[in-house]
Order: structure tokens, then C-alpha cells, then sequence
């Protein structure tokens, strides 16, 4: 149904993690709807505690749009057939997923270990891709187990886990432990797991205004936040309340995070030719795993679109793509 | 003029036959005795007649009209395990015994509910049960259940009223009470009433038939091979002259 | 003797606390009691600094408030499906098989079917406790309703009574101590399909703040309201049990 | 007739999937009823890439041995715990709130506690579960053992019968059909604390498998297993209900 | 030689006085028949000396032991609802009567349960039960369900058998019979025995003594003001010469 469809009223979901903090800050202080104003229409910013179950109603139309790494984007909306835009490249992981093993010891020695983690989420991905760095493969560790990223502090401290992959905050959290050892990071494979907001490409489409809004409103909380202003650190401050930690605890996972406060650096980042690689990538390690949808014939089965017009996989079924357009407007001071 | 009419019912439990043959016809108005040794059967017809069973072969009907398929306001009956609800007071159990039949939600409001209390204090006090009025049954003695559950049943004034050894639990003073509270009611709405009773001198007291239920056949070793029927239709008025049934044939009523 | 076990379970805690903080002080699986105290007085008092709201108080309003109707919706539901299924065989033949599976989904792997059909909102956390506690109070009703001698709905059909009168005035009233009774015993499941309904998307209630402070394992918070959760329950369960006790004085007295 | 609600829910489901599927063909939220289909015997066939084995009855097989160890305790503790309060007013007194107290934590929100108690492993599954089915066994069979009436056990003691006898000759027979039933109502909440445990620490398991798979929302998938899930538990309660009838001819019927 | 001594007892119900300043000494081996109206306090009294309730003032001691808390083997007792364990058959039941009080686990095995069978069967054919041995109660006639409550009570050969109207729901033929093997069972095991019965002759014919319930005091405005007592005790060997009971003072037994 390619029925233009406007629409006034638009909801988009987000979960507790420390580059989407300013969704949050964004509804409770007013600037959303500023700029929602501003434009005619009526957004609403709605916090799910279950990051996977805010990106499973996404997919099943319940939001016009949702906060998720470029990995999940993949997997679940545009694997299931929702045409899905990345309109805000927010951050990319600069060391806020971890590998950390219980005593001491290197990569190599994870074998023959079990690993606790959220299986088929970054952390799994960030596995795969520490143990490809030493030569090892999934099948080397004594296995790998599910588990609940709300439980993995607890689960740390039992004696059964010998080692996690787990992301910020509960990283700091298990490396305050004395025996954490952390092994590999982020930082070790830069821009490779990102943080967006993507949204429905039809509805994006349909209403630029939407577009337009969010961007602009979240370009300005990142000013905010960038500036060590009173109201800078005071929406930082805010921002790790929420998040269950003080203004020091959140500054220092934003540490290891690179956010682009700046949208020009997102623009050049979306536009880098590392980009398409890294999908290409995830998107092997997800057909590995069976997560691109059961019946997925090959690793490429699913297209995505690239600002110069490029797709890898197949362009005849893009289903996500990213456009940096609406993250220009704000670098141009076009909102 | 018969009014009901037993036509040649069976009935088995697990195949084991227990009532074999029996037929019957009483009139309008009749009051029929039943006894028979423990386990013949008694009950068991009873429950046929109140259509809580369903008999294995043959069928009864009331006025002609076809064989009930459950029971209903036309029938009333007191148990011989004398039960009444258990979750109402004594005076709310017997004004069940209007309102149930009576008043769609079961229940009286008002002027009604005024003059239903009004009655069944009336009876209680017949009863020996006025003071008792406010309690729940599991206070009352054994007796003080059983003359309760009498009288429930006969405030719905049913046409055909079926009674289980029902003053088997009385002392002699507050039986003969009964009796004559029975035999009241029974005069004022002419209900046909069905008693079953291991007192001799009780049954010719109140019938006008006494039926006496037994085996015919009898295999010594296997006494549980034939069922039981009505062996002698006493006519209670005639000075007790034994006349032998005729099991095959259905019966006239003797009552003149 | 009553306080006994509980003195106990604390004195483990306790002790148990002791140890792992003397091992790690910065330990926060097991926080010392007054450490919790502490953090309860916080919670219980200080205003959040964003809204200006007492969290704790907004959480447990808005949790009893879903609650509540969930329970409420799942008793009405499961009196008049019990009923149903117990007094009419038709329809017990119709439908239990049915609510016997039903009863076996685990509603919590549909949630996402969940809620794209009730929404996000408030219905859907009450549906998910409707949905989670009602087979079960259906089946326990019916069961309940069966478990009515039959000879009280015999005297209730003998008195006239329709179906309907059945319903509300013998097997209502008889179930309904037994309703309570199911109700306080899926009070703890109720609660557990609340708190993952509020844990997964919800910006208040208890089940909200468990899963949102669960991330940094504060468990100083969780307990505090675990107790309080629990406390909050007991209340209810007691309250439930004297009213049962005192609307229906006839029923036995309630175990635990 | 029995099968007529179990039609029109696969109606509601087929249409409301067709009405999806039609506005987006790749929708993954109500999969058409061929795709299940498909799915499931792609499931219940094809070895995994990885190991080799089919995971689905690998699944099925490790959460049915985890899901019978937990009920079995759960109704052993039940049995020995519901009996002990029920018979003896001393131990009344001093369990019964306690009991009631412990039945309302909702033991999802301690599970880092039990993580600590038990582990990560097997032992932590099956204490979720029996921690979660206990305290609602122990709490009816108490209340069940209550309502066994005051004559039976008097009656026994007048035969000479010690405490032990009441409780494994008369009370224990008589509540055996009940402990039954009330196990049959637990076994959806079994499942649920099952899939919970699973969901949380696990590498393997139907509820481990539902969880995995939400990560992509492949609700073909989660469907096939819900779907066996609720057959399995169906079996189960329908195997116990057939069990119970034979066991305890005495017994009335079950209903559901 | 007083055997059973009951001293200056008085019961009262919800502040209603029921029995008051009942005294009476009984000596080992007497037949005590008790008649009263219904009503008046008969089966309280027999409760009184099963020690299933305590007397609101005074004691009951059989053979000088301190007042007795619960009912145990030495009192043996049928009820006015005569009842049975219904999880038992009819062969059971009876061999309840002998391996409750006498094995460990309730329960013969080997060849002392053979014996056991053999003895019950001989019983059951005494009271024509036999061809019932494997059924379960509920398949009983009323009278039939009596017999067996009877036989049981007897099996246990208590010292003091407490009998609530035992005949009540039996015909004259068997009636006969049960009295024989009551009297026999007696004359083996000398026990004392206490019955409750509304059958005067029955009354006399198998009491050594007849005690008469009924209130001494009475007030016309308020029935209930005053509780029964001994009114007279009459010695059933002496063709029936009333004596007026002395209700203050212990009566001596009458029997030579
Ligand atoms: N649990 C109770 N609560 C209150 N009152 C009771 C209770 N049990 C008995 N009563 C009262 O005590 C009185 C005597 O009852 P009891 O059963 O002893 O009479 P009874 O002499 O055996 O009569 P019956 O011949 O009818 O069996 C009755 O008035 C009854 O209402
Ligand atoms: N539900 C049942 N299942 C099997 N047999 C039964 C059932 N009900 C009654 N019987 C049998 O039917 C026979 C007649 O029972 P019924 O109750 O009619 O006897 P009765 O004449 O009323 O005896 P009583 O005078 O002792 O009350 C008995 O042998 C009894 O064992
Ligand atoms: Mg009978
Ligand atoms: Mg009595």
C-alpha cells in the first residue's frame, strides 16, 4: 500500500542505554515537543524497560520509530520485512562492550570456557569478532550461555560464570569486581556497533516533518549536552538519574562512547566507506547465527541502502537504508 | 383414574439388577406406603419416581404427560440423609420453599418478603423450631434438621411428595406432631405423598396403601442375581387383608 | 510461635549479609539490613527530584489500582465461566476442554500478540493479569460448583428453583467463600503477571522499579519493595479471609 | 462441539494474520497458519547446523525433566507441608502465616538472591520452579485437609488410630485426588517460572528457545513451541485427571 | 464399682445452655439406653463423653483417668449421620475397625491380613453385607451404610460404645438381627455401652437402665433459657418402675 499516508501523531520507543539517555531528557524536558510544535505535529517519546520487546513492537507497527544498534535494525525490522530508515546516527560503541573474564589471562584463553552473555545480541557479535582477532571460533568455547542482560550482574557473581560479554553500565559495574579481567572492547573493532534511531521508511517519507522534528530536537540536546554549561551538566546529570547512576558514573561511560554531538560527523561517518563493510559484516555474522529469519537463503538476502546510492546485498530487497539527509538539514542549520 | 403410573420399570446399578418388574398405578390424592428389608430398593424407586434417575427399561409418568427428565416444582421430597442448605438460616430454608417457585430471582423484597417470614415463623412454630429461627442449620440437632427438611418440602406444596424414612430420626411426642402437621397439609393441597418407612404401624397409620417391596425370585447362591418388586399392595383401609401383587400386571389402585 | 520462621529467615539474612559484605564491603547482593532500612526511609519519603513525586507511593497506587481490576475482572470472569461449566453440562462439555488448555499457555511468551491487541497502556498490564489468573479461577470454580452434593440441586429443582435460581441462590452462595478462597490464592501469581507486565513497558509501578534498579542490582531498592510487595498482598489476603469469614459464617473457617 | 472454541480461535488467528500479511507480505507478527506448519516440521526435523542434534526435542526433553523434578518436589513439599498444617493445630499455628506470608513474594523479583542460593545451573531452574508451585500446593492442600469433616478423623481416633495413621490412611487418601488436581491447576504456573528460569541462564530449553528467538521475532517459531508447550502440559493434566479417576474410583469426577 | 463417672456437667452452645448439672455413675458392662425429645440434647451428650468436645463445667472419667482431651481407642462410637470413610470398600472399612488401632501403619500385611479379610467377610455375612465386601460406600443403602458403621465400631472392641440412634434407618427383620449381633459382640468384650435411641421398646429391651433427657426447669416465654438433664433413669430390669433421677446428686447405678 503505497498510499501516502500523513499523519500528525507519531510514536517512537527507547530503552535505558548511555547514547540514548538524551531520548528520554528530550520528553521530560520539553524540547521534543518544542520542535514537535514547531512542525505541526505531535511526537511522543516512550521509554520500554525490554530494549528487544521495544524493537519487536517497532516491527509490528506499534512505534514509527526506535532506538537500536545497526545490528538489531538488521535482524528484527528489516529482516521482517519493515522498510526501515536510519535517521539519526547517534554513536557508535567506543569501548562500552566488553569481553571480561573472572582472573587473569588474554583472548586466547577463553577456550575451553563458557561465556555468559545475551546471546545473538552485540555482545555475541563482539565475540565473534574478539575470537576471530585470535584465530578461535564459537566452537572452541566450552559454550556459550543465554543470559538476561538484567540478571548478568548477579549472574557475574556466581561461581558457575567464568566469563561475560556484556555492555555499559553493567561493564563498570562487574569491572569494579576484584578479579574482573576485561579482555577486548569496542574500541578494538571503532564503528562497528552503532546506536541509531531508525524509523518506518514509508512513514518517514510520507511526513519529512517527523523527520525534521526529531532531528532537530535531538541536535539540540546534543549541543546541550557537549557544553560543560550549567544546563549542560545538568541535563547530563539528569540523564544518569535516570539511568540509576550520578553525573560521574554517566560521564564516564560516556567516555567510552563516541557520540556525534556534532551532526556534520555523523553525516561524514554514515558516508564512510567502512560503513558498508562493517554491515556486510554483521550481516554475515547474523546469517551465521540463523537470525536473519529462518528461510533466509544467504547472508545478503536482505539490501541496504547507502547515502552515495550503493546497497549491499540485495537491491532488490532493500529494507535498510541510511540517509543522512534529515543529520545535514541540522550540520546546514536548515531545521 | 390413575394419576401415576409405574409401567413395568427396571432398574440395575453395574448390572447388578435392583428393581425388576414393577408396575403401578396410584390414583389422585392417594397417600402409598413403601417397605421392604435395608437395600431393596426403596430409595433407589423413590429417586426413579422424583426423575433424579432415569430407569433402566420401562417408563413413569405423572397426569399422562411423558416421563420427566429431571425434577421440578411438581415433585417435592425429603431425603433420607435429610439435607437442607446449608448456607441459609432455618427460617431462610423454608421460605426457599415459596420463593424458589415462586419469585423469578428466587428471593422475596418487600411486603412479600414480610408475610413469607411471617408464614414460615408460623411453621417453625408448628414445627418446634420458632427459637432456632435465626440459625444456621449446622446447629440443630439430627431431629431439628429432619422436621426442618419436612417442612421445606411441603411449603412448596407439590403435587407429588416423596418421603424417605422421614421421622426416623423423631422421638414418639414430636413424630405423632408430624404426623398430624403431614396429614394437614396433605389434606389442604391433596398431594399424592409417597412414604417410605420401616415402621409397620407408621405406614398403616398414614397410608391408604402400604406396598411391600421384596424379591420374588430368590437364587441362594447368588443372592444378588434378581431384583427386587412389589410383592403385596396392602389396602390400609381394609383392616390390613394381605393381597398378593400381581408383578406382571399394573395395579388399579385399590383406594375407593 | 507465630513470629518464629520469620525471626528466622531474617536471622539467615543476616548473617548471610555479614558474611559477603565482610568478604566485599561494597558488596550489594545482600545489603545489610540497615542498610535497607535506610534506603526503605528514603524511598518512603524523599521526592523524586525529576517529577517532585514520592516514587514508592505513585508506584504502589498505580500497581493496586491494576491489580485490582485485574483480579476484579478475573473473579467475575472465573465465577460466571465456573458456574457455567459446572451447572450445565452442555456447556461444561463445550467448553472445558478448551479453558484446559487455555489454561496452559504461558500468556508471557505471547506478550508481543499481547500487546499489539490491548495496546501499550493500562489495559494491556490488566489483561495480561486477567488473562494469567482467570483459567485458573475457572477451573477451580467449576470444580468447586461440582463439588456441590447433588442432592441440594435436586431439592433445589423440587423446590421450583430455574437454573437461574440455581445459580445465584444455592451454587453462588456456596462457591463464594471458595471464590475468595481461589482469589487469595492467585493473589501471588496476580502479582507476578503484574510486575512483568510493568517491567517490560511501563514508566510506574512496582514491577517497573524491581526491572529498572534490577539492572544495577540494587538490591537494597528490590528488597524494599519486595517486602512491601509482599506486605501489601498479605494485607489483602487477610482482609479477604475475615470477609470471607464474616459474610459467610456458615462456611467452614478458612485454613491459611 | 468440544473442538467448536478451539475452530473459531484458529478462525481469529487465520484472519487477523491474513490482514497483516496483506499490508505487509513479510510481517513476522501473526505468521499464516502454512508458515507455523512449515516452520514446525523444519523444527521437529532438521538437525542443528552446529551440533547436529535437533534442538527442538534436545528442548523438549531437558525442560520436561526440569519441569517433573520441580512439580514432583513441589508436590511432595505440598503434600508433607499442607497435611502438617492441616492436621496439627500446633504447626498451624506457628506455619500458617508464614506460609501465607512466603506465598506472595513474587520469586521473580529475588532471583539474583537465588542465584547466589543455588547457582546458575540445573539446581537454580528447578528451585524457581518448586519455589513458585509450593506455597500454593501447601496452602490447598491445607485447606483441603481442613475440610475433611471432624467425624472422619474422630472416627478414626476411636479405632485406635495415631496421628500417623489419620494422616496416611484417612487424610492422605482422601486429599491424594486433590493433590492431584491441584497440581493439574500448577502446572501452568510451573511452566511459567520453567520459561522464566530458562529465559534467564540457560543454553538450553523450550523456554531458552522462545527467548532466543524474540530476539528476531520469529513468532513462527515461539508459536510452534507455545503451541507444543500447550499440548505437552495438556497431556499431562489429561494423563493425570485419567490417573486420578482410576486411582480413586471413590472420588467424584474431575471436571476440567 | 462406678466405671464411667460423669460429675456435674453442663454444655452450652453460643451462651444457650443445653445440658445442665448432669451426673450420673455407670458401672462396667452396663447397657444404658438414653430417650429424650429431639432436640434436647442426646447426641451433645454423647459427644461429651466421646471427649470430642470438652463440657463447658464439670468432668466425665471412665475408670478414675483423668478427664480425656481427645477421642482414642477406648471409646468407640456411631454416629447419628452414621457415616464411613468413603476412600474404603466395604471390606476395608472393617478391617479399618482392627489394623488402625493395632498395626504401626495402619495396615495388616500377609497373613494377618488374610486373617483379617477372613474375620471382616465372616462379619459381613453376619450383617448381610457380604456380596458388598469390594464396593465402595457410596454404593450402600442407607441401612446398609448403618450396618457396616456398626460392624466397624464394633471390630475395634472398644470399652465404651457410644451409639446414636445405630437402628434408626433399619427394618424390623434386621433390626432383630443387628440387636443380636450387638448383644453377642457385648457379651464377648463386656463392654459398657451408652445408645442413643427414640424406639422406647428397643430402648428396654436391650438397656440394663433408660435414661430420660428432658428440662427440668421451664419457662413458658423463653424455651431456651434452661438446658436438659437426667430426668429419670429407669432400671430396665425391674419391669420399668420409674425412679425421678436426683439430678444434684451422682446416682448410683442401678444395676445389682
Ligand atoms: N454446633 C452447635 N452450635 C450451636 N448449637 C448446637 C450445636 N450443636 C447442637 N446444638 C444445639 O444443641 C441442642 C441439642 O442438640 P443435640 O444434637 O444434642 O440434640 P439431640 O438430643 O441429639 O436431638 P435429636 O434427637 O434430634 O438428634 C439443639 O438445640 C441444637 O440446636
Ligand atoms: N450408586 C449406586 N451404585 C451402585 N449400587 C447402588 C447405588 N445406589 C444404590 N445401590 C444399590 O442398590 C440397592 C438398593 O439401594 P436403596 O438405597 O434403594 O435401598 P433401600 O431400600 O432404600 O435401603 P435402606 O432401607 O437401607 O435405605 C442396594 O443394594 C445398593 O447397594
Ligand atoms: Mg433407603
Ligand atoms: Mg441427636
Amino acid at each position: 500500500p503505497a498510499m501516502a499516508e500523513k499523519k500528525t501523531e507519531f510514536k517512537v520507543a527507547w530503552s535505558i542505554y548511555v547514547g540514548w539517555m538524551p531520548w528520554g531528557y528530550l520528553e521530560d524536558s520539553g524540547i521534543m515537543d518544542k520542535w514537535a510544535d514547531k512542525y505541526g505535529i505531535d511526537v511522543e517519546i516512550v521509554q520500554i524497560n525490554d530494549y528487544v520487546e521495544s524493537i519487536n513492537l517497532y516491527t509490528a507497527g506499534e512505534f514509527d520509530g526506535v532506538s537500536a544498534t545497526n545490528m538489531d535494525t538488521l535482524s528484527i525490522p528489516a529482516g521482517g520485512g519493515v522498510d526501515t530508515t536510519a535517521l539519526i546516527v547517534g554513536d557508535f560503541s567506543n569501548g562500552n562492550d566488553a569481553v571480561i573474564v573472572k582472573g587473569d589471562g588474554g583472548l586466547a584463553d577463553l577456550k575451553g570456557k563458557s561465556v555468559n552473555l545475551v546471546e545473538l545480541s552485540v555482545s555475541h557479535y563482539l565475540l565473534a569478532r574478539a575470537l576471530d582477532s585470535v584465530g578461535l571460533r564459537e566452537a572452541d568455547l566450552a559454550g556459550v550461555v543465554n543470559t538476561s542482560d538484567a540478571d548478568m550482574i548477579a549472574a557475574y557473581a556466581t561461581d558457575d560464570v567464568e566469563a561475560v560479554v556484556t555492555w555499559n553500565p553493567l561493564v563498570s559495574e562487574i569491572l569494579e569486581q576484584p578479579n574482573a579481567t576485561k579482555l577486548f572492547d569496542s574500541s578494538d573493532i571503532p564503528g562497528e556497533i552503532i546506536d541509531l534511531m531508525v524509523v518506518n521508511t514509508q512513514t518517514l517519507a510520507d511526513n519529512p516533518e517527523f523527520g525534521k522534528a526529531l532531528t532537530g530536537a535531538w541536535y539540540e540536546v546534543m549541543a546541550l549536552m557537549a557544553s560543560d554549561t550549567p544546563e549542560g551538566v545538568a541535563a547530563r546529570t539528569a540523564m544518569g538519574v535516570a539511568s540509576g547512576t550520578d553525573l560521574a558514573g554517566y560521564d564516564a561511560q560516556l567516555a567510552s562512547t563516541e557520540m556525534f554531538y556534532d551532526p556534520a560527523d555523523a553525516v561524514a561517518f554514515t558516508q564512510s566507506a567502512d560503513l558498508p563493510k562493517t554491515m556486510v559484516n554483521v550481516a554475515n555474522f547474523l546469517f551465521e547465527k540463523g537470525i536473519l529469519g529462518e528461510g533466509a537463503p544467504s547472508a545478503d538476502f536482505i539490501g541496504v541502502a547507502y547515502p552515495d546510492g550503493s546497497v549491499t546485498g540485495d537491491p532488490d530487497n532493500v529494507k535498510f537504508r541510511f540517509d543522512p539527509s534529515f543529520m545535514a538539514m541540522a550540520a546546514d542549520g536548515a531545521l | 383414574m390413575s394419576y401415576v403410573t409405574v409401567d413395568d420399570i427396571h432398574q440395575s446399578y453395574d448390572g447388578r439388577p435392583i428393581l425388576e418388574r414393577v408396575s403401578l398405578t396410584v390414583e389422585k390424592g392417594a397417600f402409598v406406603s413403601i417397605v421392604g428389608a435395608s437395600g431393596c430398593g426403596k430409595s433407589t424407586f423413590l429417586r426413579l419416581l422424583l426423575a433424579q434417575e432415569r430407569p433402566t427399561r420401562g417408563d413413569i409418568r405423572i397426569d399422562g404427560a411423558p416421563p420427566a427428565q429431571e425434577p421440578g416444582r411438581e415433585r417435592g421430597v425429603v431425603f433420607q440423609k435429610y439435607s437442607v442448605f446449608l448456607h441459609m438460616t432455618v427460617c431462610e430454608n423454608l421460605i426457599a420453599g415459596e420463593s424458589f417457585g415462586e419469585s423469578r430471582w428466587g428471593r422475596f423484597f418487600g411486603a412479600k418478603k414480610r408475610a413469607a417470614r411471617e408464614r414460615a415463623l408460623q411453621t417453625l412454630e408448628r414445627i418446634g423450631l420458632a427459637h432456632m429461627a435465626d440459625a444456621y442449620p449446622a446447629a440443630l440437632s439430627g431431629g431439628m434438621q429432619q422436621r426442618l427438611a419436612i417442612a421445606q418440602a411441603l411449603t412448596a406444596r407439590p403435587r407429588v411428595l416423596l418421603l424417605d424414612e422421614p421421622f426416623g430420626a423423631l422421638d414418639p411426642g414430636t413424630r405423632i406432631a408430624m404426623h398430624d402437621f403431614l396429614l394437614e397439609m396433605r389434606q389442604e393441597t391433596g398431594m399424592t405423598v409417597f412414604m417410605v418407612t420401616h415402621d409397620l404401624q407408621e405406614g398403616f397409620k398414614l397410608g391408604d396403601r402400604v406396598l411391600v417391596f421384596d424379591k420374588p425370585r430368590w437364587d441362594p447362591h447368588e443372592p444378588e442375581a434378581y431384583g427386587a418388586t412389589i410383592t403385596y399392595d396392602l389396602d390400609a383401609r381394609r383392616d390390613n387383608v394381605p393381597t398378593p401383587a400381581a408383578p406382571d400386571a399394573s395395579l388399579e389402585g385399590t383406594h375407593p | 510461635m507465630l513470629l518464629l520462621p520469620f525471626v528466622a529467615v531474617l536471622a539467615i539474612y543476616a548473617i548471610a549479609s555479614d558474611i559477603r559484605l565482610s568478604e566485599n564491603p561494597r558488596d550489594k547482593l545482600l545489603p545489610a539490613p540497615t542498610t535497607i532500612l535506610e534506603t526503605a526511609q528514603r524511598l518512603v519519603s524523599e521526592p523524586d527530584r525529576r517529577s517532585g513525586e514520592i516514587l514508592f507511593w505513585k508506584d504502589t497506587a498505580i500497581s493496586l489500582q491494576r491489580l485490582a481490576i485485574g483480579v476484579g475482572l478475573a473473579a467475575a470472569l472465573g465465577l460466571s465461566f465456573g458456574l457455567a461449566i459446572g451447572l450445565f453440562p452442555h456447556i461444561r462439555a463445550t467448553l472445558a476442554g478448551f479453558v484446559a488448555v487455555l489454561s496452559m499457555i504461558p500468556p508471557l511468551t505471547l506478550l508481543p500478540i499481547l500487546f499489539i491487541a490491548f495496546g501499550l497502556g493500562e489495559i494491556s498490564k490488566i489483561a495480561l493479569i486477567a488473562i494469567g489468573v482467570t483459567p485458573f479461577l475457572i477451573r477451580d470454580m467449576s470444580q468447586r460448583v461440582l463439588e456441590i452434593p447433588a442432592e441440594q440441586i435436586v431439592k433445589a429443582q423440587t423446590l421450583g428453583a430455574s437454573s437461574l435460581i440455581i445459580a445465584i441462590r444455592v451454587a453462588i452462595p456456596q462457591i463464594l467463600p471458595r471464590l475468595i478462597q481461589a482469589v487469595r490464592l492467585s493473589l501471588g501469581p496476580a502479582w507476578l503477571f503484574l510486575i512483568a507486565a510493568e517491567a517490560i513497558a511501563s514508566d510506574a509501578g512496582v514491577g517497573y522499579r524491581i526491572f529498572l534498579v534490577r539492572r544495577f542490582l540494587a538490591m537494597d531498592v528490590i528488597l524494599t519493595y519486595v517486602v512491601w510487595i509482599t506486605a501489601l498482598a498479605f494485607i489483602m489476603d487477610y482482609t479477604l479471609k475475615r470477609l470471607s469469614e464474616g459474610l459467610f459464617p456458615w462456611a467452614g473457617k478458612d485454613g491459611l
